[in-house]
């Protein structure tokens, strides 16, 4: 998968983020979306290791071996951050404290149902806070590529992967379309400029309905 | 009252078959110089290690695998270190995975006399096998019990002589649940200062909690 | 986002029928400045009050007694008001009684999204009538369900402009729990700083927890 | 009851307490305790609306409003104390973290079960921490004058007034005795000074064995 892709990724679902809300972010494709705010939209991360107000990642020898995020990456600290122990940490997640997790995706069902924790035919032996951040964000974006680095679909009708909540997710954004998950279903909401809702459909698994809207929380012009 | 202590002594607590709680979240706020040191404890043998994940091939708890101190391991992410992966294919340690929060959470709970709780995440996936739901208000949720240790290998910044403990940022992580949650708690220290020093505010596990303390000697991982 | 106002624009988000948390132990640690504003607002009736005690006579919440806005009150030692008991004996004002230990873990599993919990406190006394028991390794555990508010009252020592909260002393005691477990919460404060001059290891409650900030007015009881 | 009463029974139960131990003190006659310990023994004091290493009732002039103990009484802080919320603090209590607790008591049956909160015939509106206090102290001393303020017996076969817990008390100590509560009944193990076992026997409607220690943990002259 290309950066550029990852970026284009970002941007479109920091698209969707308000100023001032509470988000946590996943590995992979999320953790790009701190730098892809669009002007005038500030937000507060969290993580689940136990901190609020996480930072951007600092230049080599700013490096604290003390202050990472959920990936073990080193990351900083802004000022009015605040440090918690692992229980409460996932007390905030689970209690609905934060407004939105970003999470990768390795299946989304039609349903919007994720999976992104576990291979068949592998043992299961890592989960981390994904089915925490599932059952307890207000809301949960999917940032995911359309398509798997094979080309197999992603959006799919059933998972052939195991689910990682019963809950669906609120947002599926790719570099080609962003669903909202309404009443169960899927909904084609944005087509990515140089895409096309032909494209989408042929490269989708699931069903959708489409209604399509001029901007998804910013001009379009700012989300590419 | 606490007993500040070298290394080997502290882990002479360890007997053959403990549940041993280590904190740290990968290598970060994890106890370091007492890992080191269990390698080398005569009773660490049998274990089931409760952490977030067994370090890394050959770095911090991932050191205990090729000397096939562990038995068990509970904890929610092992992936990170593909000899857990290897050793669980070959049947050589059992692994039990929690959610992270459930894991979290369970420790609190061994900690503070809860008998059992209730919760959302988990439910309706692989992770739900042969636990216990429950409908609550419409949601699924499933039934965890708390977990406990014989003992707890902890990280913190400062403690006090009488054991009061502070946390530095992200180190803090599953140390203070894991000193609530184990009947031996030993803690590595960067630095013991004189009772007084720590701020009452800031310290965020009493000296109750705590039974050892141990200078960090700075082990790399 | 937090924003600073008056005690009577806080109290605005009283609604009739409203679940309102108030911290404090007595009087201690109580947001004396938002409850002399709660008896002024329109919307505070008919409500519930969770909150240790209930005041004392004419003091703290004990003002909300005769002014007859409280339908039920949840706490665990009423009887340091006597007019709370005459109240009740008169059927004015329903009471659930929980065990102090169990009320504040009730409220803070209603902040932690935990479903329910059981704990062995209260079981076979007069306090477990009407609760699910259960036996979990040979002991009686009682099935506790999570607390939860409309509406938190609670007071700390210092906020900054973000809402971070930081506490004095044994004023802390319920003001961080219940600051998890209401959809809205105010916290009374004697002093709102810059964003950074509160030690990051000594917020104990996070700036997400907390909508409003209402300077203390030196309400006294 | 005279204040005297109540100091010798604190004293003599003070005389059980160890160097070091984590001690919760209950309101009233246990409250005492803390000023007569033994030379030597040196406490640590729990209060469940949140703190460690409480320190004796200050003076008018240095009294702070923002420290109490679960008596709302004011007390000092002792270098070394800690404050946490009212959750870790029952956490603690419950979880086995405080080696002692000390307690009021109306009634005490026969199992040495404690009945201390509530009255009959009277609404039942106040339990505090009494209920956490004995499922989760690893010990637990009820302090208690001999005979209620009527004359009438505390020490009774079965309690009139409800019970706090169905886990025994560990040692009851009054100003006349000093029962344990082994293998579900008690036993006599200390007679204060001036006291004989035919005026206990005579003022205790609980049966009980008589296996007297020459020392309380405390030489005798010590406990007086």
């Amino acid at each position: 998968m290309s950066s550029s892709v990852s970026v284009a990724i970002a941007k479109r679902v920091a698209a969707h983020l308000t100023d001032g809300e509470i988000v946590n972010l996943g590995i992979g494709i999320p953790t790009l979306v701190a730098d892809h705010l669009p002007d005038g939209v500030d937000v507060v991360l969290q993580t689940e290791n136990g901190m609020l107000g996480v930072g951007p990642t600092p230049t080599d020898d700013a490096i604290d071996p003390n202050l990472v995020n959920a990936g073990k990456l080193p990351v900083s600290e802004l000022p009015g951050a605040s440090y918690f122990a692992s229980s409460a940490s996932f007390g905030m997640i689970r209690g609905a404290h934060v407004d939105t997790a970003i999470l990768g995706a390795l299946q989304l069902d039609g349903q919007g149902r994720i999976a992104n924790w576990s291979i068949p035919g592998k043992p299961i032996l890592g989960v981390g806070g994904a089915m925490d951040l599932l059952v307890g964000a207000r809301r949960v974006i999917a940032a995911t590529t359309h398509l798997a680095k094979d080309g197999s679909q992603k959006i799919v009708a059933e998972t052939a992967f195991p689910l990682t909540a019963d809950r669906p997710v609120d947002l599926i954004v790719t570099e080609h379309a962003t669903f909202a998950v309404r009443d169960g279903g899927l909904v084609l909401i944005d087509v990515a400029e140089g895409s096309s809702v032909e494209w989408i459909e042929e490269n989708t698994g699931a069903a959708f309905t489409v209604a399509l809207e001029s901007a998804a929380g910013a001009p379009q012009e700012a989300v590419r | 009252m606490v007993s500040v202590c070298s290394p080997a002594e502290a882990l002479a607590h360890v007997q053959p078959g403990d549940t041993v709680m280590v904190g740290g979240f990968g290598l970060v706020g994890a106890p370091l110089t007492l890992i080191a040191a269990l390698l080398e404890a005569d009773g660490a043998r049998d274990l089931t290690i409760v952490s977030n994940n067994l370090g890394e091939p050959g770095r911090g708890l991932g050191k205990l695998l090729p000397a096939r101190r562990v038995r068990k391991a509970i904890g929610s992410y092992f992936t990170s270190n593909r000899e857990v992966v290897e050793a669980h294919l070959r049947g050589e340690i059992e692994v039990e995975l929690l959610p992270q929060g459930t894991l979290a959470e369970s420790i609190r709970a061994g900690g503070a006399g809860i008998g059992a709780f209730y919760v959302r995440t988990g439910a309706g996936t692989l992770l739900a096998e042969g636990k216990e739901e429950r409908i609550i208000d419409g949601e699924r949720y499933l039934l965890q019990f708390p977990l406990k240790g014989d003992v707890a290998l902890i990280r913190a910044h400062k403690a006090d002589k009488l054991g009061n403990l502070a946390y530095l940022k992200t180190a803090r992580n599953f140390n203070p649940d894991m000193a609530t949650a184990a009947k031996t708690v030993i803690a590595e220290v960067d630095e013991i200062v004189e009772v007084g020093e720590l701020s009452p505010e800031e310290i965020a596990t009493p000296h109750l909690f705590v039974d050892h303390l141990v200078r960090s000697e700075g082990v790399s991982a």
